[in-house]
């Protein structure tokens, strides 16, 4: 269990995270929600290592995580799918899979045939250099790549961002599938509120930097939410 | 204070020049320590004050100026490569101060502020031919010029190909090269040299080159077999103190022409080597040319302001002229009217241990000419800083000093 | 070149443009026709060839072959990107791209429309009617009070909307207009989506998305791509019921 | 004892015979004192006519300037250098020691090269009947120089017993060329035919020189005409093939500078100054692997290579650790940190080690050429140092291109952040692929020492090359790094011939401008969208 | 009178700058005041010698500026930039060599000393008008602008960028340097150009046209200052930190890239080459060392020392190096390299802005103290990659 616990980030003078407490539980969906520049995306990198809260906690599966680095979350099980892809773009796709590779024991050092039956262009494309990738064949490399790791926790920064519809509905069944295997907790970041609607067990909305709504994904407030996603 | 005579060492401690430099800083140190042994001069201590231009030519100019107007030295010894001294010359002239030179050099120059105590093309380069075209130097009749492209190679070829077409040595039987700083890619022109050298008549190399360029020079010639016995290389620029840095092996019976040689047999020598090595605390350092005339320098430096009893420039400069002091392979060294000194002109030939075998040397010393005969231009010219010339270029067919705006 | 009939009121016009990298054709025989005035969405597979599209319209990649016709007569395969952005063809790009170490407010000021040579520029002063300019669209795209921030320490939302804000500024005759919705709210896709029917009373508009929402919110002529060639073009309605479509883009 | 009784046998006669002779050599002895060049000439090759077996000896002693007379009894003796400062002497006539003196009690017959010549050719006639066949081709050949007919019968001789295919032909060279200067015109004819075979450079002289003497038009004279131009058509191939082997050779040079660097700077993007100090401690490395083991010249390299590598690679890492780890996502700022760095390496090689240059022996299998034939051969360190150059880039290139941690290398460099989410720890990524390209360097440093200074400047020499490489090849590639460097390895050398050293220089950076002109992101560009973003 | 305003403007806004200008200002006033008005023997006399000293850092200062306009605002990271300073040197050297007339060593009225001695019998075609001053100073500011602009035009057209670009401006000025080497091109071999007697009539060695020649490049680095800061505080210097940051963007705002870093490129290198100008007659030579590649190099690094794109930063760096320089080899002449190369070091990890940046790195760590007070920033996190004293919270993965 993921327990993000009234943290406060600071961009330089500028306060980005204000007291944001979250946690997320094995076989389950949680869903961050809010407009833009309320501080998502702060928030997923305060989970993946990559900023420092100042104060406040964060632990995964009991141990205190603050001073982790980032590479050492990713062997304890934390993958990311970030905003804006972070393709290796000089990498080739099989390559940019490969990278993965580092979390895993030597024997477990292959691609398994579910990525390629859940994103078919990637394997049409194993040679061709992330960077050259379109941007949605990029968005679903990145997904596939954060999926090599076997994670016990994905957190996933708008995944849906520049994908075809169908692909959508893919991603979306292989979301539900994940959790319920139950053997991996989710953070989902989405605006597109149907998508997050669907697959949230729990749900958060921000605003300012603050947790300022949150509660079951099943008793979900569709126009409160809606509300604070106004501008 | 005034119980010290400040000595000046302008010689470059760090870049390209650092690796021949720090050696006549560390000969300047030893006679200063052995001079304040000995008392010191009129009674006062000297003191070393060492400032480094570090390889970089405006900065000698810079340092010079620190060296007389800052610290007020007394004298300076300085300077390696011409362009240094050039640098630094307007300054010394300007600001009234003393330098010795202690490198041999292309000439064409005589400043009242500096003495020349390394050799002239006529006490280097030309004897070297001399020898060369003798019987005993093997008869030599094809030539190749090889140097670095800068001032001293250019302008001792110039005098030797001069030389050489007086000598009745045809066009094609010559052959220049240039080279830039640092060349290190010896393959082709060693192999033309190999090419040249292989047409029948007997031919030699004069080897200007400066420097860092020399070792992947020589190790080229091993490799590409050249041996001295087919085409000997003479060098200008060589000495003990290069070769501590190559695998003398492949090198042996190759030339180098200079006014000393470590294995010169002499007293004082014997002893300057022993100083020399107790100094710097090893006993299988070198000594080569330019330590001796530095040691020349400041000998008669020394001598001079004992003589003129002061350190004052104007007077130990006119104590100067006619100065004697022994050198260190035996004779006696004395400074001439023309800021030149009179020197014997030794050939080595490289040994397997680093050393050079003097093969060849001149019956008497040689007076170094500041304005060579073999150019037209500067045949006519004439250096004399005693009256009633009182130049340091003068036109003896015009009878005008030329150039010189002061006295 | 120009023998082919264009129709008067053509602003775009490609005709059998095909770009291939490293043998793999990205865009196949494409042809496209765009009238003043027309607004324009075009939707596709990932990876479709839609916004290299917008890469040979605006200069940055030359195509294999075919033509691209600007206004009828101009060759766009002859000119570079600063050419044909100084002839009217403006462009939001897939990935945000706005100059990340100047502030909000001097993007807005670089994109302003006018002169843009080296000494223009050196003797450049901001009008009062500039200045209000600048000010409303820093308004209109929620940056007002970010507006001396850096560009590079917005969210990657607000970096969309103010290269939207700069797009505009530029009065371009065209507008390129790739996901402009990607990573905004449904509130703010609906206000984009009002925006573009708006601008495009003017102006020409290519808009590419994914989110079918907004594409029918734009009312206006689809174009699918698949494989770097046109698959289906018609009304949304049209579109979405085209069997084909459905099997590579919209999934069932 | 059966194999001691022939050499028993051996002392004996070799023991007799030097006492019956003794006193015929030692009467020469005397003129080899004096200071006249011809009267040591015709002493030496009075001695080496004596038919005596321990000529060969003296001789050879006398070559290699170890031949002296003890000042104060007179006696030849030939010395070897000893532990002490003293000099041990074995008698010149009977080998056996004689002492150990002090350089000062001995006095040394001196010899110039052109005695070195007269000895050289003194002694081919003894070893023309040498076992070692190494010693015949080289006394075969070193009789040309002479032309003496007198040494015709003893060649003929030799042509009839001679086995080894080399050898025999260079005996017919010999002898043709002897006959060609010696004899009458039917002679020259035919010899002149078996000469134009011949790539001796003596030979193309030889006829030179001949022709120049002999009237035209005349058959002969055309005849010598026809030879040359055999000769000067076969000359021109070698000069073709020479200097295309010079331009590969000053290729695996560059290559081997540049390389190291396309890890720091091409891979890692470090704008790495002191690269070029990298080298310098790898050539120091070599030196003090001499210096500790002064007797096994000939293995310290494969010593030097691995230590250099360790040496340059550690420090590397220290470097990484201390200073640019601090530095990543501000490459442009590696440039002033890396180069203060250069500073302070060069000048503590000045203050601990010594401002001048050391000197590094080359093994002996890394003098001397390669032989092709006798006016074309290659030098045996360039040919090492171009197969040791494309063996540690196709090492390199393996390890980028297929290893696990080739991979994460380059991952770590082109998105640090998302490395670091993948599990790579890119701590460890970035020391050690700093270190391998300083200990790639340090390895490169160990052949550069094989070929120039090893002194303080050593890193500045080549830094600026290095970049030249790395950035005209396409920063990032390393097939880009290795056809720039023997690409403009070659081209230069091209150009050297005509143009001379300095001016080729010169065309090469222009060429260099111009062509970065035509491809703005170096020889091997990586194009499409992956590089724009 | 609007120019005016304008101009009050630009500069008012520019407090560093004006900070550094005022002091520029006092310093040439007291400098000169303490060297012509006390007397030699009083403790606060200056010496001509300092000086000439700190004229030589202010001629560096300008060509730092020179560097940093274009690197620091354009992203053109020039190391070849002492071959445009090397130019103006020559042109300036060539006036001087003129002025000497009949009194070189050989007395020839016609040629200078080194063509004598080569037996030249004629001055060459490129040193014709360098007796006119005014010709000579012309071709200061034409002859590196022509090279440059023949170079910016091809590499830029080219889209030569990044280190690309770098390396062939290393190129450029390698192979003059080697050009320059060579006697035959006439410009003195090696020896290059010196013994310069006087110019414009003043005798070069009297004090007060030491103290001139100080003044001009005080007042020369003013000038350019101010030039410059006007350039990056109009929307031109807007266009040019976008055509640093995301080139590609700015062409597709319309802007012809290519134009805008040629035109800075020309003037940057003009501006290197009054700097050279000023240089020579206080240095007394010009020689072809000033095109060696490291020289260039080096002054870059002035530039970051200093603290890049501040302008100013360029001309503290410059000179404080420098100073350093004199001072080191002065007092530590065995020793001085490990002093400037830990000097290097330490600034770029200490300051990551520089010099310059050091005032507002003081400031921003307060506010951000000030932001968080009250809590404990927690630090220990990611900061293996990170400057010591880099702000704790910077995303790591700007690159
Ligand atoms: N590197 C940075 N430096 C300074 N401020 C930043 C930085 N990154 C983000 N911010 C600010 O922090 C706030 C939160 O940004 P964040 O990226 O977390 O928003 P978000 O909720 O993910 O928005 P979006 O939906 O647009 O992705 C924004 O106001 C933004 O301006
Ligand atoms: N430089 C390149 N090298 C190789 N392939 C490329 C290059 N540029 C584009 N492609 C390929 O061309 C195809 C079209 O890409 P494009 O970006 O135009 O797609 P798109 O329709 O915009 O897709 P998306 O909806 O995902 O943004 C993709 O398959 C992409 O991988
Ligand atoms: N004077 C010399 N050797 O430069
Ligand atoms: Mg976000
Ligand atoms: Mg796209």
């Amino acid at each position: 269990m993921l327990n993000v616990d009234n943290i406060d980030i600071f961009y330089g003078a500028s306060q980005a995270l204000k007291k944001v407490s979250l946690t997320a539980e094995v076989g389950k969906v949680t869903t961050v929600l809010g407009r833009n520049g309320v501080g998502k995306t702060t928030l997923m990198k305060s989970i993946t290592g990559h900023l420092a809260p100042q104060s406040g906690n964060i632990s995964w599966e009991g141990k205190a995580l603050n001073t982790t680095k980032a590479a050492d979350r990713a062997h304890m099980g934390i993958a990311s799918v970030p905003q804006g892809r972070e393709i290796f773009p000089q990498l080739t796709i099989l390559e940019n899979l490969q990278t993965g590779y580092a979390c895993l024991p030597r024997s477990e050092r292959h691609i398994p045939e579910h990525i390629f039956e859940l994103f078919p262009v990637l394997k049409d494309m194993l040679k061709r250099r992330g960077g050259d990738l379109s941007g949605g064949q990029q968005q679903q490399l990145a997904i596939a790549r954060a999926l090599i790791t076997k994670p016990k926790l994905l957190v996933l920064d708008e995944p849906t961002e520049g994908i075809q519809p169908s692909i959508i509905k893919d991603i979306q069944r292989v979301i539900a599938m994940l959790r319920d295997q139950g053997e991996m907790a989710i953070v989902l970041v989405e605006q597109y509120l149907d998508f997050a609607k669907e697959l949230a067990d729990e749900y958060l909305v921000m605003d300012r930097g603050e947790v300022v709504l949150s509660g079951k994904g099943a008793e979900m407030d569709e126009e409160q939410v809606r509300s604070f996603m106004m501008v | 204070a005034d119980d010290t005579i400040k000595v000046g060492v302008l010689h470059s401690l760090s870049g390209t020049m650092a690796i021949s430099e720090t050696t006549l800083k560390d000969t300047v140190l030893m006679m200063v320590e052995e001079q304040n042994k000995k008392g010191g001069l009129l009674g006062k201590k000297l003191e070393a004050v060492v400032v480094d231009p570090a390889s970089n030519w405006p900065l000698f100019a810079e340092k010079g100026r620190e060296l007389l107007s800052k610290e007020k030295v007394d004298v300076i010894f300085g300077c390696w490569t011409s362009v240094s001294r050039k640098s630094v010359l307007p300054v010394v002239e300007e600001l009234n101060g003393l330098m010795f030179y202690p490198v041999q050099y292309e000439g064409e120059e005589s400043s009242k502020n500096v003495f020349y105590t390394g050799a002239a093309p006529n006490q280097q380069a030309i004897p070297a031919v001399d020898y060369l075209m003798s019987e005993e130097g093997g008869s030599v009749q094809r030539f190749v010029l090889a140097g670095t492209d800068y001032v001293y190679p250019r302008t001792t070829n110039k005098i030797l190909e001069a030389y050489l077409k007086n000598k009745g040595v045809s066009e094609k039987d010559i052959m220049i090269n240039y080279t830039p700083f640092g060349h290190s890619d010896w393959q082709t022109i060693v192999s033309d040299i190999k090419k040249f050298g292989a047409e029948g008549k007997k031919t030699a190399v004069i080897s200007t080159i400066n420097g860092d360029a020399n070792v992947p020079f020589y190790k080229e010639l091993g490799n590409q077999g050249i041996s001295a016995e087919d085409v000997p290389v003479i060098a200008f620029s060589v000495g003990e103190e290069e070769l501590s840095g190559i695998d003398t092996g492949p090198l042996v019976g190759h030339l180098a022409a200079w006014n000393y040689f470590q294995s010169a047999e002499s007293d004082t020598n014997e002893a300057f080597i022993d100083q020399w090595q107790k100094y710097v605390k090893n006993e299988d350092r070198v000594t080569n040319d330019p330590m001796e005339a530095t040691y020349i320098g400041f000998q008669m430096w020394a001598k001079a302001v004992e003589i003129a009893g002061t350190e004052d420039v104007d007077s130990v400069r006119d104590a100067m002229y006619g100065i004697t002091v022994p050198n260190l392979t035996g004779g006696t060294a004395v400074m001439n009217t023309n800021h030149h000194l009179t020197k014997p002109v030794l050939i080595g030939e490289i040994q397997d241990d680093g050393q050079f075998e003097i093969v060849w040397q001149t019956k008497k010393g040689v007076i170094g000419d500041a304005w060579t005969d073999h150019l037209q231009t500067s045949a006519k010219v004439v250096a004399d800083w005693t009256a009633p010339i009182n130049c340091g270029n003068y036109n003896i067919e015009t009878n005008v000093c030329s150039g010189q705006n002061y006295e | 070149m120009t023998d082919k009939h264009i129709p008067d009121d053509t602003i775009l016009y490609l005709n059998g443009v095909s770009v291939s990298f490293d043998g793999f054709k990205a865009i196949n025989g494409l042809s496209l026709v765009l009238k003043e005035g027309e607004l324009r969405a075009v939707i596709g597979p990932n990876g479709a060839g839609k916004s290299t599209m917008m890469d040979i319209i605006t200069g940055k990649t030359r195509p294999d072959v075919g033509d691209v016709y600007f206004k009828g007569e101009i060759d766009l395969t002859q000119h570079d990107e600063a050419d044909i952005a100084n002839l009217g063809i403006g462009r939001k790009f897939q990935k945000p791209s706005v100059i990340e170490t100047l502030t909000v407010w001097e993007n807005l000021e670089l994109a302003l429309a006018g002169n843009r040579t080296p000494l223009q520029s050196l003797f450049f002063k901001l009008t009062k009617e500039n200045h209000k300019q600048l000010t409303d669209m820093a308004a209109y795209i929620n940056l007002d009070d970010q507006k001396e921030t850096v560009a590079g320490d917005i969210s990657h939302g607000q970096k969309q909307w103010l290269e939207i804000g700069m797009l505009l500024l530029q009065e371009p005759e065209v507008l390129l207009v790739d996901e402009p919705a990607a990573g905004m709210t449904d509130e703010e896709t609906f206000k984009t989506a009002d925006l573009l029917r708006d601008v495009a009373k003017s102006r020409s508009v290519i808009v590419v998305e994914h989110d079918m929402e907004f594409v029918k919110a734009l009312d206006c002529k689809v174009t699918v791509l698949h494989e770097g060639s046109v698959l289906s073009e018609g009304t949304l309605d049209a579109v979405q019921n085209d069997e084909q479509v459905i099997e590579v883009y919209l999934g069932r | 004892m059966n194999r001691l009784a022939p050499f028993l046998a051996l002392l004996i006669s070799v023991m007799f015979t030097a006492l019956s002779q003794a006193s015929a050599l030692e009467s020469h002895f005397e003129h080899l004192k004096s200071k006249k060049v011809s009267e040591k000439m015709d002493a030496l090759n009075a001695i080496a006519t004596t038919g005596d077996p321990q000529a060969e000896t003296i001789l050879n002693q006398m070559l290699e300037g170890k031949l002296y007379y003890i000042k104060s009894t007179g006696e030849f003796v030939y010395i070897e250098k000893g532990d002490d400062k003293k000099y041990t002497a074995y008698s010149a006539l009977t080998n056996e020691v004689v002492g150990s003196f002090k350089k000062r009690k001995l006095k040394k017959i001196r010899v110039n090269n052109q005695i070195r010549g007269e000895i050289r050719t003194a002694l081919a006639a003894i070893q023309l009947t040498s076992p070692d066949p190494e010693l015949r081709l080289q006394a075969v050949r070193n009789l040309r120089d002479a032309l003496n007919p007198n040494m015709l019968p003893a060649l003929k001789k030799s042509l009839a017993r001679e086995e080894t295919d080399k050898i025999t032909s260079a005996l017919e060279t010999t002898i043709a060329a002897i006959e060609f200067a010696n004899g009458d015109i039917e002679v020259q004819l035919a010899s002149s035919a078996v000469l134009a075979d011949s790539d001796d450079p003596k030979i193309l002289a030889l006829f030179k020189q001949t022709l120049d003497k002999t009237a035209k038009p005349s058959d002969l004279a055309s005849a010598i005409e026809k030879s040359i131009e055999i000769i000067e058509s076969r000359q021109q191939l070698y000069g073709v093939a020479e200097n295309l082997f010079f331009g590969l050779s000053a290729g695996s040079v560059l290559l081997l500078s540049a390389i190291g660097l396309a890890i720091t700077f091409g891979v890692m993007g470090v704008i790495n100054m002191a690269h070029g100090e990298m080298m310098m401690i790898g050539a120091y490395t070599t030196f003090g692997i001499q210096v500790l083991f002064p007797n096994f010249i000939d293995y310290s390299l494969f010593i030097a290579i691995p230590a250099a590598f360790l040496v340059s690679g550690l420090v590397g890492i220290l470097i990484e650790r201390t200073v640019i780890r601090h530095l990543y996502g501000r490459p442009l700022e590696t440039l002033l940190a890396t180069f203060g760095i250069s500073l302070v390496l060069q000048q503590a090689v000045r203050t601990f080690v010594s401002p001048q240059n050391q000197s590094v022996e080359n093994p002996g299998w890394m003098s001397g050429s390669l032989e092709i034939t006798e006016s074309f051969a290659l030098t045996y360190n360039r040919l090492y140092i171009i197969l040791f150059s494309l063996v540690i880039f196709f090492a390199l290139m393996g390890l980028l291109k297929k290893s696990l941690f080739g991979l994460q290398m380059r991952a770590v460099t082109q998105n640090r952040a998302m490395a670091n989410s993948m599990g790579i720890r890119s701590g460890w990524v970035d020391a050690l692929t700093f270190g391998l390209g300083s200990g790639v360097a340090g390895i490169a440093g160990v052949a550069l020492s094989q070929i120039t200074n090893v002194g303080p400047n050593l890193g500045q020499n080549y830094i600026i090359d290095s970049f030249m490489v790395v950035v005209f090849g396409g920063v990032g590639n390393l097939w880009g790094t290795l056809v720039a460097a023997m690409g403009l390895g070659v081209v230069n050398k091209l150009i050297e011939p005509w143009a001379g050293a300095v001016l080729a220089k010169i065309i090469v950076l222009v060429f260099i401008i111009l062509f970065i002109q035509r491809r703005p992101r170096g020889l091997f560009a990586l194009k499409g969208r992956a590089v724009e973003g | 009178m609007k120019v005016n305003s304008m101009k009050d403007s630009f500069l008012m806004k520019d407090k560093g700058g004006l900070r550094m200008l005022s002091i520029l200002g006092a310093a040439l006033v007291i400098i000169t005041f303490l060297n012509q008005a006390v007397p030699v023997d009083n403790p606060l006399h200056v010496t001509t010698y300092t000086v000439t000293l700190f004229g030589k850092y202010l001629c560096y200062a300008l060509l730092a500026l020179a560097v940093d306009l274009i690197w620091g605002y354009c992203g053109i990271l020039s190391l070849g930039h002492g071959a445009f300073f090397a130019l103006g040197g020559y042109a300036m050297g060539m006036y001087l060599m003129r002025q000497i007339g009949d009194r070189g060593v050989y007395g020839n009225a016609e040629l200078p000393d080194f063509m004598v001695f080569l037996d030249w019998q004629e001055l060459p075609w490129y040193w014709q008008g360098f007796d006119s001053f005014g010709f000579a100073m012309v071709m200061v500011l034409v002859a590196p602008a022509i090279l440059a602009f023949v170079f910016g035009w091809l590499a830029f057209r080219s889209r030569v960028t990044g280190v690309y670009l770098s390396i062939i401006t290393q190129a450029l000025t390698y192979a003059l340097m080697l050009a320059f080497f060579q006697n035959d091109m006439g410009f003195g071999g090696n020896n290059g150009l010196t013994d310069f007697k006087d110019i414009l009539g003043f005798d070069l060695q009297s004090d007060s046209t030491r103290i001139s020649l100080f003044l001009a490049s005080g007042i020369a680095l003013a000038l350019g200052y101010i030039l410059c800061r006007w350039i990056v505080s109009s929307r031109l210097g807007r266009v040019l930190v976008a055509v640093r940051d995301a080139e590609s963007r700015t062409r597709f705002l319309g802007y012809r890239v290519e134009h805008y870093k040629l035109m800075i490129f020309v003037l940057s290198a003009m501006l290197a080459g009054v700097a050279g100008a000023l240089y020579v007659p206080q240095v007394g030579i010009i020689n072809p060392g000033e095109f060696a590649p490291i020289n260039s190099i080096e002054l870059v690094i002035w530039v970051a020392m200093g603290g890049r794109g501040t302008l100013y930063g360029a001309i503290l760096g410059a000179i404080l190096v420098n100073y350093a320089k004199t001072w080191f080899t002065g007092v530590l002449p065995d020793a001085w390299l490990f002093l400037l190369g830990a000097l290097f070091v330490v600034t770029t990890l200490y300051l990551p802005k520089g010099i310059a940046g050091l005032y507002s790195q003081i400031r921003e760590r307060q506010a951000e103290k000030k932001a968080t007070s009250g809590s404990t920033p927690n630090s220990a996190l990611e900061n293996n990659e990170q400057s010591p004293h880099a702000s704790k919270s910077k995303l790591v993965e700007e690159v």
